[in-house]
C-alpha cells in the first residue's frame, strides 16, 4: 500500500478540532499543506508548534481555522510581530495557551517515551507556570530538599506535519538534522510529510542517509510539494523569501489585508 | 576611530565575556551574536578560548540533536552564559516577554517566553540587552513574568541575571540583593537621565565609571571579521550596523 | 587545543573509581582503550553498559578492575555466556546490579535532560525493580487512578567511552544512527573516543555527515585505533571476529585460560 | 516434504503471527526472527501486511534513534508482538532471565532481564519461546522475576503472556485464570510427556488437538527465502538449520 498521494489528499485526511504539531518557523514547515488546510475552511484547530510559530501560526488564525494555539511564541522574526495572531489573542477570540521552548519538547518526549510525564528544571515562580493548570509542582521524591520541580503531561498530537527534503518510495523520510521532527513523529498518533522530491533509493539502505531518516513506521501520508515551505525557507536548500514573508506582515495588519493576500497567495500547491 | 550606536553596544557586551567559556545566542539576537563572536575572535588561540553556539542559521550552529539540544545542554551545565531581552523588565531582574496589560487579554502581544522560564534558570550568567531605555521597558513590576530574576530558597537556581546592557548604561545585578546596581553610563549620557528613564530603584555606587569605548583594534575585527560572519545569519542588520558612521 | 591523542593516553585520564559507561557489545565498543584500561591496571571502576555488555564486562571484571557493574546483560552473544563475569556474580566478587534496557536508557536521558529523574512504565512487581533501592515508586500525580509508576533516577557518569568510524580535525565524531552514543555522550561529564580514522573536512559542514555528528563540545578527547572494537564489530564497517570471540569464550572458563588469553591479546593497540 | 525441529518450531510461531501488525524481534532470536520473516513473507501484498523491526543486525532494522527506540516505540503501542525466552518460566507467566539460586548470590548467572521487565508490559502479545521443556525451565515459581506475568488491578498493563511454545507443545496464556491453557501437543509427543516434565499446574482443555505440521508451501518459502535474510544475522543458525533433515 503505497502512502504516496497529493498535498490535497493529505489536508482531506485531517479533521476538523484535530490537534496537530507544526515545526518550528525557522525551517521544515509544510506550508503548502498549510495553506491547503485554510483552502478546506478547517475549525477548531489546536496547534501546537514545537516550539516556535510564525507565519503558519498568523495564517491558520486570521483565516478562522483555530481555537487554540500553543506554543513557546509566535513571530515573524525580523518582519516583526504576527499581526493577526496578535489581534486574536489581545480580543481574546483565539485561545493561546503560554509555554516555553523545553517545556514543549519534554512534553513531546513523554509521548515519544510513553511516559504519561515528564520532570523539568526552572519554571517554579514563572507566570508561564502560574497561568498552566495542566502543569504540575511536586518536591523531588528522591531529594525533599532538593526543592519544587515541574512535572509536565505528555503532549499527544494526533497528527505531526512536516516539510522535508526528499522521501523515498518506502516512505521513510530524510529530516537529516532536524530532529525536533523525529520527536515530533514519535509521539504524534500519525504524521503526514510534504517533500521536495520522492526517490527509488531506500534511505535506510546506506548508513549516511539512514542516520537523519525518519522511518516510515511512523508515517501516514507523503506527497511531493515543490518549495513546499514558501515563503519560509528549507534549512541547507532555500532560504525564507522575506520579501513575502515582509509583504504579509504589512499586509496582516488588518483584516481585510490578510484576506487580500490570501486571496492573491492562498492557491499555491 | 569613529563607531555608531550599534558597534557601541557590541563591544559593551563583549568586556562583559572575558571569563565565559561558552555562550550561547538565542534566535533574533543580532548584536549580542555579534558581540559573542567577537569575544571569541579576540580570544583565539588563548588558553581560555571561547566556544559560541548559535541557534537560528546554520553558521555556528553546532547542535545535532533537534530543537531540545540547546537546552538540554543548558540543564547539563555545559553553557555559563546567555542573553535574554524583554518587552518589560523590573528592577527584581523578572522580564515578561509576553505582553503588557492583564494576562490572558493583553493591552499588546508581544511573540511569548521562548525558552526564559527555563535558560534563566540554568545558565549562571544571564545577560540582559535591551536597548530601549524607557520607563515603558524599565518599569517597577513586569506584568507579566515570563521568568523571575530571583527564587525562594530551595528552588533549583544555578542561573539568574548577569548584567543588564541599555542604550543608556550598564548595570550588574547583585544576587544577595536581588536589585541592579549601576556600573557604568555610556558617554555622552547622565545619571540623572538613567534616573529618569527607569521605573525601578536600583543602586548607584560612590564613583560612577563611563562605560569604555571601542579601541582601534576591536572595532576593526568587529568590521573586518565578525561583520561578514553575522551578515549570513543577520543580513539585514549586517548591512545597517557596519558601516563608518557618518 | 588538539583533541587529538593517543589511546594510551585516554586510558591514562581515567582514574580508578571512575563510573564509566560503555556502548552495547554489538557496535562501537572501544575494546582496544579497553585493553589499555586493563594494562593501566584501573582499580574499583563503576562501569555501566548503555544497555548490555559482553567481552568488555567480561574481560573487565576478570582482570580484577571493576568494582560494580550495571547493565540489563551480560552475554557474549553467539559464544554463550560471559564466563568471568557469571564466576564473579555467582561467587559475589563482583556487584552486578541489576537493570533493564529501557531504564538505563532514561536514566542517561535524565541526566541528559539535566533533571533528577525520569519515570518509566511496566517494571512494577519485577524483582529487578524489588532489588533496586535506588528507584522509587509514586502514584502518578496527574491521576492517582492511573496506577503506580516507577521514578528512575539520573544517570550521569564521569567518562562515556565510544568508538567511531570518524573524527574530524575539530573533534566531532561521526556516529551515524548509533544515537545511543549520543545519549551517552550527552549525560556523562566528559567523552573520550577512538576512532578508526581523523579526517580534515569538518562532519558539520555537511548536511548529510552533521546528521549523524556527535558535536565536539562533548568530547574531551580523540585517539586513533584501527580495527578499534576488535573481537567485537562496527556495524557498517567490520563485522566480530566470532573466532576470536569464540577462543575467549572458551579460554576464560577459568581464571588460568583467561590469563594466558589475555597475555597473548591484551596489549593490542 | 521432511522438515527438521528448528523448522518446525518456526512454522508453528509462524501460525501465531496471523493477527500481528508490527513484530519485534530482539537479540538472539535466531528462530522468532525466521518466524517473523515468515509471516511477513507469506502476507506480502496482502491488505493485512506485517511489518518485521528486528534489533541485532541491519537488516529489518529500522531504527534510527538509538537503542531507545525500539523501547520508546513499544510505549508508544506501535508494536503489538514480542518474544521472550526465559532461564525459568512458571505457571503464572513470570520469567526469569537472570539466574537460578537465591539473588544476588546466584547458583547459576544468566545475562540478565534485557528489556522483559518494560516490553511485557507494554506488548500486547508477548510470545514466550523456548525449546528446552523441562521441570528445569518450566518450574513452579520462578527464583527471580525478570517480568510478572500478570500484575494487580490498577498497574498499567496493556501487555502480557500471549504464548508458550516449547518443544513439546504450544499453550495459550489466560489472562484471566491467570494461568496457561494447553492448546495443542507437537506431533510425537503426549501429554503425558508434557505433565511430567512441566513443574507447573496448566488447564487441559477436553479435547487436545495436534499442532500442525508445516506444509510444502511454508517450508519452500521458509527455505528459499528467509534462510538467506536470517543468515546475514545468524550465521551459524542459518546453516544448521536449514539444510534437509536426513
Amino acid at each position: 500500500m503505497s502512502l504516496l498521494t497529493t498535498t490535497g489528499d493529505l489536508a482531506e485526511k485531517v479533521s476538523d478540532k484535530a490537534f496537530i504539531v507544526l515545526p518550528p518557523d525557522y525551517s521544515n514547515v509544510p506550508m503548502a499543506l498549510v495553506f491547503a488546510l485554510i483552502r478546506r475552511k478547517m475549525k477548531d484547530l489546536y496547534i501546537l508548534f514545537a516550539p516556535i510559530g510564525g507565519i503558519a501560526a498568523d495564517l491558520l488564525v486570521g483565516a478562522g481555522n483555530v481555537k487554540t494555539l500553543e506554543a513557546a511564541a509566535i513571530t515573524l522574526g525580523e518582519a516583526g510581530l504576527a499581526p493577526r495572531f496578535s489581534e486574536a489573542v489581545q480580543k481574546g477570540t483565539t485561545e493561546f495557551r503560554d509555554s516555553t521552548c523545553p517545556a514543549i519538547h519534554a512534553g513531546l518526549q513523554a509521548s515519544e517515551k510513553g511516559v504519561p510525564f515528564m520532570p523539568l528544571r526552572g519554571l517554579i515562580g514563572s507566570d508561564v507556570l502560574n497561568y498552566r493548570d495542566d502543569w504540575k509542582v511536586i518536591s523531588n521524591p528522591f531529594n525533599e530538599k532538593d526543592g519544587p520541580i515541574v512535572l509536565l503531561p505528555a503532549i499527544q498530537p494526533d497528527i505531526a506535519l512536516i516539510h522535508a527534503p526528499v522521501a523515498d518510495s518506502c516512505g521513510n523520510v530524510w529530516i537529516g538534522k532536524r530532529r525536533e521532527l523525529m520527536t515530533m513523529s514519535h509521539a504524534a498518533r500519525k504524521t503526514f510529510v510534504t517533500v521536495e522530491k520522492v526517490q527509488e533509493q531506500n534511505l535506510l539502505e546506506d548508513d549516511l542517509t539512514a542516520a537523519g531518516t525518519l522511518p516510515n513506521m511512523y508515517v501516514e501520508g507523503i506527497a511531493e510539494a515543490k518549495n513546499g515551505c514558501w515563503p519560509l525557507g528549507l534549512a541547507g536548500f532555500y532560504q525564507p523569501d522575506s520579501d513575502a514573508i515582509n509583504a504579509y506582515a504589512k499586509a496582516a495588519e488588518t483584516d481585510s489585508g490578510f484576506r487580500e493576500w490570501l486571496k492573491r497567495n492562498g492557491n499555491r500547491k | 576611530m569613529k563607531f555608531n550606536q550599534d558597534e557601541f553596544l557590541i563591544c559593551a557586551i563583549t568586556s562583559l565575556l572575558s571569563n565565559s567559556r561558552h555562550v550561547a545566542v538565542g534566535m533574533a539576537s543580532a548584536i549580542p551574536g555579534s558581540a559573542s563572536l567577537l569575544a571569541r575572535e579576540e580570544r583565539r588561540g588563548q588558553r581560555n578560548s571561547l566556544r559560541v553556539s548559535m541557534i537560528g542559521g546554520d553558521t555556528n550552529n553546532p547542535f545535532t540533536d533537534g530543537g531540545r539540544e540547546l537546552f538540554d545542554c543548558s540543564g547539563q551545565g555545559r553553557i555559563d552564559t546567555f542573553f535574554l531581552g524583554g518587552v518589560q523588565i523590573d528592577g527584581g531582574g523578572n522580564v515578561n516577554l509576553v505582553g503588557t496589560g492583564k494576562y490572558p487579554k493583553l493591552d499588546r502581544r508581544f511573540p511569548g517566553s521562548f525558552g526564559s522560564a527555563y535558560m534563566y534558570f540554568v545558565i549562571p550568567k544571564v545577560i540582559l540587552f535591551r536597548p530601549e531605555h524607557t520607563r515603558r521597558v524599565f518599569v517597577p513590576k513586569v506584568d507579566f513574568i515570563s521568568a523571575p530574576g530571583t527564587s525562594e530558597e530551595g528552588v533549583y537556581r544555578p542561573g539568574g541575571p548577569y548584567a543588564l546592557v541599555s542604550e543608556l548604561c550598564l548595570m550588574m545585578f547583585d544576587r544577595q540583593r536581588r536589585r541592579f546596581r549601576l556600573k557604568s553610563i555610556h558617554p555622552g549620557h547622565t545619571l540623572e537621565e538613567v534616573q529618569d528613564n527607569t521605573g525601578f530603584s536600583f543602586d548607584v555606587p560612590n564613583t560612577i565609571c563611563k562605560t569604555t569605548v571601542p579601541n582601534e583594534k576591536r572595532l576593526e575585527l568587529l568590521r573586518k571579521r565578525i561583520s561578514p560572519e553575522i551578515a549570513t545569519i543577520y543580513p539585514k542588520f549586517a548591512a545597517k550596523a557596519f558601516k563608518e558612521p557618518i
